[in-house]
């Protein structure tokens, strides 16, 4: 059983949703996600749950944190939960990022919420060869997002949509912007499609290695419906479930739509 | 006070409860029943192979286990999104996404193999012949207590649903997959139908062991950002909550008119739910949808139907099936 | 820059939203068309006679005003309970209370009179001669722009909806109430068949302005306590949002196939609803049960309504109609 | 809007919710009820509201009260909710019980959760000849209730089903026995359908004069869908709306089901 600790609105829209554990099934990994809940006991409405990533992850205090925009029906309804209130989550679920490998000097690249799961990532990597680069609409989207990963001492790089800050543009342009410069040996990326496509096209065409994080519509999170499969580019052309085997996939393994 | 004391003395306890449900056999051999601990039973494309829910429960505690559906050749399914949220229920369009029969025998049977739960293969066609394949191919398979045949999958085309919502196809494909395959038949049905009972009447005069009801209800969802259908697909497959009270009228309405047990389900949340499938005529219930969403509801669905049983001091669950009527 | 700045030049207001729709009519001259301020038409059954609304918003805001359907005779309705909740929807079996169509004629339209929306009188049968008698009664009625012709209650016995499933007998009743009545004619359908593309097209064959979609689902619910069905009636018709993506898909699949426009209605509780409707391909929209459970939703919708069309910049929200396709 | 002062069970599964309201549309009356949305902002499940009678008002106070019991999936979700809650309802909405006649000797009959709109009654008959008969299963489910009543100093007569107070038995047990030697001018009943049976045959057989309050299900509780039509007793055989022309209704005037 889960326990809301804090859930606060951290800039327009994004909720800090904090929540106390009893217990977990295994210590949860940068690049997994939960499947949230979000109706009253006895309701049928939403009937979904709901996948979010892990933003943070504290197990001495026994602490999970997720980062959500409210975009829909049961976003909505989970911002307007009170703490104190139980939760039911599933997880932690899906294939986190790898982190073992000895990666040289990586890059992570976050638009909009694919900015979330990349904060416990960085944390975790605890490489000091990190550049991190991220992008949203506008600098109140960024603000706490800016805070949290100056806390974690790495190279920090902002981009906004509708104001100059580092740009005026997107994670992409921006980093294509350092690109030249500063070829990483390892790229991490979260954010839109779009985003994914061009970074991977970019990274395939320099042989440069890394990781991506999809968000799939979802049936169950568990790997039981097919919901969420994904084309992959192996010969024996089985898909792959997002759910299970993903969301965190290598660039160039399964085709994404832009 | 003495009527209190009598009825503490007949109480029935949770040891006495005998949940245990046998879906009768059109073959005249009792060998060819199907029994259940239970009535509970996975619908199919909802649990996976079982794999799965095993990290939440011990699937044996079910009374069987449908698997995924198979065609004869390899699908890749339907292009994404595959499933979109309604109001209390939830439209699909997966397409039938499998390994093809020949895999599925390979791959998939042997890791069944450890399940002591009856394991039932559901099969789907694009034409009446494909159910004759895949009839041979399953026939005899050990690992296999029967075959659920689904005439009512309305996420392919060309087949499929249309099966199911012509009585003289039912009758036809049911005939034929009978002659072929001896073990037990399931026949599942389409409540895309204005009348379901002439499907169910059909598979019964073609040997059908039991019918299946429901499948998913026709249906679509609309981005209206995107002004286009939500689903790559444009249609899908209504399930869950929403349409329980059109499966549970089919059932009713059905448990009347043919003499062969009725697989209920559509929307099984809770274990009144199961009850109330029962009541309207279920010999057995699917739970479909809520494995997706609660993947650990098996046993919890079970214990609310002991309880239920122990508030209504119901020894023998199959006391109750069609009780309603 | 340059680009922002010429959007916001560009900027439709709410002034200058459009929000009318011409539902247009077979019969060849304009007059005949209906034509509404806004796509919102209370579905019958819903809003009583519109003066329990009243104490919520004033309906003239609507498109146009349904009434509770009407027989020849007056009726009681069926026992209680006449309604169960089910989840994300409800089913009625109110079996058409009505004072029969003399006091109608008497009673019921009179009030209506301050009513400055178009009005349509929703009609009933228990046989094809019932749907005559009541085409002549109102024939000539100037309070009504036009007639429901509902071939698709699920809630009264030997008739109703039964009409509604055979497309012959959609032809022969609407063939005779467009020879008896000569103002705007809407055929309701039942979503309770195989196709309903087969009666929509005999409904237009027959001469049928414009057709509803859809009537209620067949349902019903046990009441497990009791192990008997909870409406007093046995069977009931589902609505409510739960059936919402059964019914966007009957007017998407519908809309490519008659010429005649579409009154698309079922589980509509937001703006969005609307939207989704018009999209598949509806010109009209109902709202049903929604005014039972939030009686002030006519504005509402309409206000939810208007912030789309100005967020997606759309003047005339005609334009959209069928624009998923 | 109105909002959750407190939420508390005063009993066995018995709650006891005070709302503030800001504004009414006019003054509730004993016997009107309110039509509560129980389900979170957005959900579509439950989808009806639930009726609930009237327990008490405080035009100065701004507050509404209501008794309920929980029975199924809507009190249940009810009951979880935490004070500072908002809740959406519709309300006064009914007829109520007729105050102004000079009544004489008067009885109040509750059984069960049909206590509930008798104490707003009896606080607002402000007669000293008032009698009051309350049955409910046991002793804990009228405590709450007793202590209530006792507070306007009326007379007040106790029975269980499950323990001897009083006497061992219902409420309108309690009441017949009481009858003969203290026959009522005039009666007001709400509770189980059989007692309101009862209650309804022995005053017309002793031409006492009255009134009960039914629960019928409600689609809407406004009178537009006709889902609580009474049968009547009236030569035109008209039907009755629970939801405007009751829930209280004379005594004869509709047909019950026992
Ligand atoms: C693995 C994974 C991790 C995610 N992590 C985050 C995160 O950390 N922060 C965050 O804000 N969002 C995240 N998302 C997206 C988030 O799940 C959706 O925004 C959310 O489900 C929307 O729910 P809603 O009810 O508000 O929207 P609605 O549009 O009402 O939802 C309707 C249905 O569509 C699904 N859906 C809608 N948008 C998305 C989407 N973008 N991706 C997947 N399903 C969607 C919903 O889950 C639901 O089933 C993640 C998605 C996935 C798959
Ligand atoms: C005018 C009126 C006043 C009432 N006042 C009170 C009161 O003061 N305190 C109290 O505890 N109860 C009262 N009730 C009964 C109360 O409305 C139901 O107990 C409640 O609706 C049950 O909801 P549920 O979701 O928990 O039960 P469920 O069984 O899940 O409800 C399913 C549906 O049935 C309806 N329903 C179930 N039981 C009843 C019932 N007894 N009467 C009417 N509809 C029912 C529900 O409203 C809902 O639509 C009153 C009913 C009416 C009609
Ligand atoms: C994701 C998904 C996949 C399904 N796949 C199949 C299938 O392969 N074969 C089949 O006969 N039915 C399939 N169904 C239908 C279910 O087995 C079941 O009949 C239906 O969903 C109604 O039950 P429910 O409401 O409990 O889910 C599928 C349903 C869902 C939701
Ligand atoms: C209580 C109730 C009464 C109804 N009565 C009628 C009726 O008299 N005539 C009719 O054609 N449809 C009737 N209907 C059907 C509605 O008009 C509508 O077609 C259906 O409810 C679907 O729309 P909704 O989901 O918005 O309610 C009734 C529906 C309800 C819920
Ligand atoms: S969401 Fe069900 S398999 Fe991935
Ligand atoms: S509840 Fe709808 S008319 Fe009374």
């Amino acid at each position: 059983m889960f326990k809301i600790i804090a859930n606060r609105e951290v800039g327009p829209g994004i909720f800090q949703l904090v929540l106390n554990y009893d217990q977990l099934p295994q210590k949860p990994e940068p690049g997994q996600f939960f499947n949230i809940k979000v109706s009253q006991s006895g309701s049928d409405d939403p009937l979904l749950r709901r996948p979010f990533s892990i933003f943070d992850f504290d197990a001495a205090e026994k602490k999970v944190e997720f980062i959500y925009r409210v975009v829909g029906k049961g976003t909505k309804i989970l911002s307007e939960l009170e703490a104190e209130t139980e939760l039911d989550l599933l997880g932690p679920l899906g294939s986190p990022f790898s982190l073992n490998k000895n990666k040289g000097n990586v890059h992570l690249i976050g638009g909009g919420m694919g900015i979330a799961p990349l904060y416990y990532l960085s944390k975790e990597l605890k490489s000091s060869n990190q550049k991190v680069y991220l992008g949203a609409a506008n600098k109140a989207e960024l603000e706490f997002f800016e805070e949290k990963f100056k806390g974690l001492g790495v190279e920090l790089h902002l981009a906004a949509m509708e104001e100059k800050l580092e740009i005026k543009g997107s994670a992409l342009v921006l980093w294509l912007n350092y690109l030249e410069k500063n070829t990483p040996d390892y790229v991490y990326t979260c954010g839109p499609e779009k985003m994914l496509v061009a970074v991977e096209r970019e990274c395939l065409k320099n042989n440069i290695g890394g990781e991506l994080s999809i968000e799939k519509r979802m049936g169950c999170g568990i790997g039981v419906c097919l919901s969420c499969s994904c084309e992959t580019k192996a010969e024996d052309q089985k898909n792959k479930r997002a759910c299970v085997e993903g969301p965190v996939f290598g660039l160039g393994e399964v085709v994404l739509s832009a | 006070m003495p009527e209190k004391q009598s009825k503490l003395e007949q109480k029935i306890t949770k040891a006495e409860l005998n949940l245990s449900v046998v879906m009768q056999s059109q073959q005249k051999s009792k060998q060819n029943n199907l029994n259940l601990k239970n009535p509970l039973i996975t619908a199919s494309g909802t649990c996976g192979n079982g794999q799965e829910l095993a990290n939440f429960y011990d699937i044996n505690q079910l009374g069987a286990f449908t698997t995924k559906g198979i065609t004869v050749k390899a699908q890749s399914g339907n292009q994404t999104p595959r499933i979109a949220e309604t109001s209390a229920g939830i439209i699909n369009s997966i397409g039938l996404e499998n390994p093809g029969v020949e895999n599925f025998i390979l791959e998939v049977l042997p890791e069944t193999k450890e399940y002591t739960l009856p394991i039932l293969a559901n099969i789907s066609g694009y034409s009446e012949q494909d159910f004759e394949v895949l009839a041979e191919k399953l026939e005899g398979r050990e690992e296999l207590a029967g075959i659920e045949v689904n005439l009512s999958c309305p996420n392919i085309k060309g087949g499929g649903m249309i099966f199911g919502t012509e009585p003289e196809k039912v009758y036809q494909i049911t005939k034929k997959v009978r002659e072929i395959y001896s073990g037990y038949i399931i026949v599942k049905l389409t409540p895309n139908i204005t009348d379901i009972t002439t499907t169910a009447l059909a598979a019964e005069a073609a040997g059908a062991d039991a019918v299946a009801m429901i499948n998913t209800l026709s249906a679509m969802k609309i981005d209206i950002e995107a002004q286009k259908p939500l689903l790559a697909n444009t249609f899908g497959g209504l399930s869950g909550p929403a349409v329980r009270p059109i499966a549970v009228k089919m059932v009713y309405q059905t448990f009347k008119k043919i003499d062969i047990p009725i697989l209920g389900l559509g929307g099984v949340k809770n274990g009144s739910d199961v009850i109330e499938f029962m009541l309207a005529g279920a010999t057995a219930v699917g739970i479909g949808t809520i494995n997706m969403t609660d993947p650990a509801a098996g046993p919890r669905i079970i214990k609310e139907v002991e309880e239920y049983m122990l508030k209504h001091q119901i020894k023998d669950l199959s006391s109750i099936i069609g009780a309603a009527h």
